[in-house]
């Protein structure tokens, strides 16, 4: 199937061109955050260690918020910690994206149900693209979970700019 | 290579009859129920002395009876040198949680005592900086009382489901 | 021919001497990033990019600019603003500025000046400026911090720089660097060897050595990489840059490591000479060789930065001012007086 | 100046031999598994994601106890007497509708405790990790089979069957009461008769306990 | 001159090594009050990762089911925190358990270890800059879980050890698969010493830094690499042995201030990597004693209702000396059971070895005391 006959409805052949192009970049380059929370940063390590190898996507650890495009939230997010992470997420450059990694940072996982310090969930402070299950999920499921966001990635489009509305972290 | 029954005929010669008793639960091991104002000369006598040399305090943890309306703190001691292990466990009523601290003695006190207090509301007098250590410092209630409810909401961010 | 083309029309001569540099500069950066990650994944048993365009991942860097120019553009609220935003480009003008007496082969020189290396060192020392000013002009503590200690490693590490470049003045007797280059063609020493400096004179390896080391320090390379030291200072100067204004500065560090081996490859393994004499010795060939020879360098300094550890802020001036600068005084004395004695 | 020398030494001969190692493995082969390529098979039992085999359960709610987390949910319906649903395969009599039967795999911490008590192994972890969402309700599993009409229909049949049982119970509750007063009657009565008899035995004297 | 300085407003910097910080393992914020890059005063604050687990110890209405949650306080080596828990239950009800289950626990106890010191040093490489032994320690570490993988099902968080037993038996290759792991495993610590070890860079960094006197380590409650690193000779594992300890030999690696005084970063980070020597030698003779026949299930008891009392059981967990203190009233869910973390004392220790270092100091000072948050914060 070539370039020319991708059939967008409204948006015209040169966007297109620009567009993939823009989004297969973003897709290909995402440096993920160097901080870790608990037992899903032992396994974030292992990923970014020989055997599964984050570096095979491009994805690089990046210590400064600045330069980072994904946030992996590996581990549990807990009351003291909620106000921090919200802090580096807006700390981070525009095209942003939020990896929620393990049971913890999904839903509160173990500690859902007594666990009086613990954020029930991190979509509770900021927007969350991915959900990777698992406590911890395997480093193979990790990696699944950036496919799944750079499928996500290339669907965007820079017409609709992704509006902040359906992103917005919906409180409980 | 001291028995606890050893330790407390020792201690009973030194510091009177009647106030420390041995206890023994119905399984595990026995502990030394001391009164809360004798808790640090108590210590300091347990450390500095040649025949007991208790110079490592391995764990300090508070506790919280809710039948009795008491709170508890269980002091775990042991000797590298003469290798001998003793538990003292102090217990005060829920209205005044006073302990003396022992901080000065074993300096690792220092934040097993803070957690005690951050947990469970033990107050240990005489301690350097008596703030909650893991919790953060505006949270309300101490969460191991047997009667704790949960705040419902923290700065504005829910706690519960 | 290329004369007869400057004469009449020099605002294009100007434009084409800019861009030469500049275009070997960019697909450098390009090359050398997408290398040095392929360089840390084999040595560390691991692949290094692989699926970003095809084989072996050869269009990461493409990609990662491309991204970094999709980046928000961040400035700090109470940043100085102009400083904050001209100091990437201060870095990277001062580096490519320098390549103007670069000879990269016997027919093309930026500009042959005879007051070449001169130039080329007083220029790079603009670098330690603009690190300083990113420094303190991201309002943030451990940029502060990262900035004062490239400034105290950068202006410290100029004078075993400069000293060794000097013995090799010495030995060759021209600031010009086509001339440095031109006194080291053909190789009759011991018979088969070129007579490249490092060759001719014993103390010129021990120059060598500290040269290298003092380049490793100019630009940032480990076991030197205090300013940006990922794990204490977080990013050291580079911590609140965002986007393209941060890719400039990480394009300027790779030129400035390229400068510095390219210089080192002139001084020491005489730029655009053949190893081979006449045999492979064209000005076609001559630029082979001297890329080759500047990333053969480049190659050494990436597998040094992932062997080593880190030195700490003081031992890294010990080193400097006890160390090196002593000796490579010493070692200069020492050339200088073999030079008298041999030739 | 002599120990400067010889220190200096030292450090140049670590740090070759560092480097040596690292050219070694430079050359040596990579251990990477490419992923999405090349996966690895997971070992049996590898605890990746829960598996219901809805058939097999009895609706014990052995495993819904086990679970620290609580992050079993179950709702059964008991099955109406008309209706035998069958034995499951390993041979334990069916005898409850499973109207409901979620697992919430986002709180899921994977300890594998609630495989362990199902009589009829029916929970168990399936080698399969890719199952990442976009969004959490994603992650709740609905592993019962009844379509919603079907729910419907059950649950009203079983509040009829219970409305009707309840109503026996009632009767036979008033039976059993009616039997206990007659029953005190007739005890009462024959009390009467026996203290009458014991006061004519009491002159005797008493002979015949062993 | 002297009061020209008094008008000079000479206020410290005060800098935050925040939660995010890429060299503090994890979620820890250090208070710095700096003069230049001196560090005057640190305070540590910790409980970003308070998950609430001795509140959860007391919710659980089953005492086995409080194992999974022990394996979530030090992540990096759960197996030996499950044991620890397993050992205080087994001796509060006077449970004796089959030889078979006390080898594998043993076995599977040391594999940990070595895992778990892995990541330790792999971490304080990458602290001082050196990015590729941490890669080689991680490529080993993959082995070792592997072997846990086969036989447990899970990469990181077990929950294998049950009160009196074990969940399941081994995997039937699992004698053959830890006897090649170990040839394979002694070649490369050698390799590691080249590289990191023995590297003067790394040794003019560590040597002489963050120096713990053997008394201060005592009156401080050090255990574990950080107290052998100053000189003690205590292991708990030799000095008050648990399990079937005392059916092995080995020697307990003790600093001796090779490389600067005795009891610095350079010391700490050595005894590790001698112990994983040591872990080999026991895992050796364990492979060989393992009983075949044995069920490891017969000695765990159905129900678990201890009568009250209480129990302070320590095992040797890699990072020191992890206590379990348990206390029951007569009831299937425990009254209290509170875990005594090495990390959480080493941390308090951190303020007294650290003043008046660099901030490249403390860097290698954290690493070499190698905390892991979860424990420290539970």
């Amino acid at each position: 199937m070539g370039m020319l006959d991708k059939k967008y409805h409204d948006s015209n052949i040169i966007i297109v061109g620009l567009e993939s192009a823009l989004n297969w970049a973003r897709k290909n380059s995402l440096w993920y955050e160097q901080f870790g929370l608990a037992c899903c940063a032992i396994e974030m390590m292992a990923t970014a260690a020989s055997r599964y190898d984050f570096d095979r996507f491009g994805i690089i650890p990046r210590s400064s918020p600045r330069q980072a495009d994904v946030m992996i939230v590996a581990g549990t997010v807990t009351m003291k910690m909620a106000s921090r992470i919200e802090r580096l997420y807006e700390q981070m450059s525009e095209p942003r994206y939020v990896i929620s990694m393990g049971s913890c940072s999904n839903c509160g996982g173990p500690y859902w149900e007594h666990g009086y310090h613990v954020l029930k969930g991190v979509d509770k402070v900021i927007p969350v693209d991915v959900y990777v299950p698992g406590c911890p999920p395997r480093p193979e499921a990790l990696l699944e979970g950036f496919l799944k966001l750079q499928e996500k990635i290339t669907g965007e489009t820079i017409i609709f700019k992704k509006n902040e509305a359906d992103k917005k972290p919906e409180t409980a | 290579m001291k028995k606890p029954e050893e330790i407390l005929e020792y201690l009973n010669q030194k510091f009177g009859e009647d106030q420390l008793t041995l206890e023994r639960g119905d399984i595990g091991e026995p502990w030394i129920l001391v009164p809360a104002s004798m808790i640090r000369d108590l210590s300091k006598f347990l450390r500095d002395d040649s025949e007991l040399r208790f110079d490592m305090l391995m764990c300090l943890s508070g506790l919280h009876y809710l039948k009795e309306e008491e709170l508890g703190v269980v002091y775990h001691l042991h000797s590298t040198k003469l290798d001998h292990y003793v538990t003292l466990k102090v217990r005060v009523p829920v209205e005044e949680p006073e302990v003396p601290s022992v901080e000065s003695i074993w300096k690792t006190a220092d934040w097993h005592e803070r957690e005690a207090w951050d947990m469970v509301g033990v107050v240990f007098d005489k301690h350097p900086n008596l703030k909650r250590i893991l919790l953060p410092d505006d949270w309300i209630g101490h969460p191991l009382r047997k009667d704790y409810v949960q705040q419902e909401f923290y700065q504005g961010i829910p706690t519960g489901e | 021919m290329i004369e007869g083309f400057i004469n009449n029309l020099p605002m294009i001569t100007i434009l084409v001497h800019a861009a030469i540099p500049l275009t070997i500069i960019l697909v450098y950066a390009l090359v050398a990033i997408w290398g040095e990650r392929k360089i840390a994944g084999f040595i560390q048993d691991r692949l290094g990019p692989m699926r970003v365009g095809g084989w072996h991942g050869w269009a990461q860097s493409i990609a990662d600019l491309l991204k970094l120019i999709q980046k928000e553009d961040i400035l700090p609220k109470d940043a100085s603003r102009f400083l904050f935003r001209f100091a990437p480009f201060m870095m990277f003008a001062a580096s490519y500025a320098a390549f103007a007496v670069i000879p990269f082969s016997s027919s093309y020189i930026g500009s042959n000046i005879n007051i070449g290396v001169f130039y080329l060192l007083a220029v790079t020392s603009v670098l330690t400026l603009s690190v300083i000013m990113a420094g303190w002009a991201s309002n943030n503590k451990w940029s502060l911090l990262g900035g004062m200690r490239s400034a105290a490693q950068m202006v410290s590490y100029e004078v075993p720089t400069i000293a060794t470049v000097l013995t090799v003045i010495v030995v060759s007797g021209s600031l010009n660097l086509m001339t440095v280059t031109e006194m080291q063609s053909g190789n009759d020493i011991l018979g088969f060897l070129p007579n490249w400096f490092i060759f001719q004179n014993p103390f010129l390896i021990v120059a060598f050595i500290i040269f290298f080391i003092s380049i490793l320090a100019e630009s940032h390379r480990v076991p030197f990489d205090l300013p940006e030291s990922e794990s204490e200072l977080v990013a050291g100067y580079q911590t609140e840059y965002s986007g393209m204004r941060w890719a400039m500065f990480m394009l300027a560090e790779y030129a400035d490591m390229l400068l510095l081996s390219l210089l080192g490859a002139v001084l020491f393994f005489g730029g655009w000479n053949s190893p081979f004499g006449e045999f492979m010795g064209g000005p076609a060939w001559g630029f082979f060789w001297f890329m080759l020879k500047g990333l053969l360098l480049v190659f050494v300094m990436m597998w040094i930065r992932w062997t080593l550890p880190r030195y700490r802020v003081d031992q890294l001036m010990h080193i400097c001012w006890s160390i090196l600068i002593p000796l490579s005084f010493i070692n200069l004395v020492l050339v200088a007086l073999w030079e008298v004695i041999f030739n | 100046m002599l120990n400067t020398v010889k220190e200096g030494w030292t450090t140049f001969k670590s740090i070759f031999t560092g480097m040596g190692v690292t050219m070694r493995h430079l050359f040596g082969p990579s251990v990477t598994l490419q992923y999405p390529d090349e996966k690895m098979e997971l070992p049996k039992g590898a605890r990746a994601k829960l598996y219901v085999n809805i058939d097999d359960c009895i609706g014990c709610n052995l495993c819904a106890r086990a679970c620290p987390v609580n992050c079993i949910d179950i709702e059964t319906v008991a099955a109406t007497s008309d209706v035998d649903l069958g034995k499951t395969s390993t041979g334990n009599p069916k005898r409850f509708w499973l109207t409901r039967f979620n697992i919430d795999m986002a709180k899921c911490m994977y300890c594998d405790l609630c495989v362990y008590p199902c009589p009829t192994d029916c929970i168990y972890m399936v080698p399969e990790y890719e199952y990442s969402e976009f969004d959490r309700s994603g992650l709740v599993y609905h592993f019962s089979n009844l379509k919603p009409e079907m729910v419907a229909e059950v649950k009203e049949k079983a509040e009829k069957e219970a409305a009707e049982k309840k109503r026996q119970k009632e009767e036979m509750m008033r039976k059993k009461a009616e039997e206990k007063k007659r029953k005190e009657l007739e005890k009462q009565k024959l009390e009467a008769n026996k203290s009458i008899k014991e006061d004519d035995s009491s002159s005797k004297p008493e002979n015949n306990d062993s | 001159m002297v009061e020209i300085l008094d008008n000079i407003d000479q206020r410290e910097m005060v800098i935050n090594m925040g939660p995010q910080h890429p060299s503090t393992h994890g979620v820890l914020r250090l208070e710095l009050v700096l003069d230049g890059e001196i560090i005057k005063k640190v305070t540590p604050n910790i409980g970003y990762l308070h998950r609430c687990f001795e509140k959860y110890a007391e919710q659980m209405d089953d005492y086995s089911k409080v194992i999974p949650y022990t394996d979530r306080m030090d992540y990096v080596s759960a197996i030996n925190q499950e044991h620890g828990y397993v050992l205080a239950m087994e001796r509060l009800l006077e449970i004796d358990v089959p030889e078979r289950v006390e080898y594998i626990r043993v076995i599977m106890a040391e594999l940990q270890r070595i895992a778990s010191h892995l990541l330790g040093i792999g971490a304080f490489g990458l602290d001082l800059g050196a990015f590729t032994p941490f890669l080689y320690c991680f490529t080993e570490r993959e082995k070792i879980l592997d072997i846990f993988e086969r036989t447990t099902g899970a990469r990181l968080l077990y929950n294998y050890m049950a009160v009196g037993g074990l969940m399941k038996d081994v995997h039937p290759e699992f004698k053959t698969d830890t006897a090649d792991f170990l040839k394979t495993f002694r070649p490369k610590i050698k390799e590691l010493n080249d590289l990191l070890s023995y590297n003067d860079i790394f040794i003019k960094r560590t040597a002489n830094i963050g120096v713990l006197p053997k008394q201060v380590a005592i009156n401080y409650g050090a255990s574990g690499p950080v107290l052998r690193g100053s000189g003690v000779q205590w292991d708990l594992r030799k000095n008050d042995p648990y399990s079937i300890y005392e059916k092995f030999d080995f020697e307990i690696p003790v600093g001796m201030g090779e490389m600067g005084t005795l009891g610095d970063c350079w010391d700490r980070y050595i005894v590790r990597v001698r112990e994983m020597e040591q872990s080999l030698r026991i895992i050796e003779q364990a492979l060989d004693g393992l009983p075949e026949e044995g069920d490891v299930t017969e000695a765990v008891p159905k129900r678990i209702r201890p009568k009250n009392g209480s129990i302070y059981t320590r095992s040797e967990s890699p990072r020191g000396e992890l206590g379990y203190y348990i206390e029951s009233n007569n009831s299937a869910s425990p009254y209290r059971v509170k875990a005594r973390a090495p990390s959480f004392v080493h941390l308090g220790m951190l303020p007294a070895i650290s003043k008046g270092s660099l901030i490249a100091d403390l860097v290698a000072i954290v690493g070499s005391i190698d905390i892991v948050l979860g424990e420290v914060d539970r």
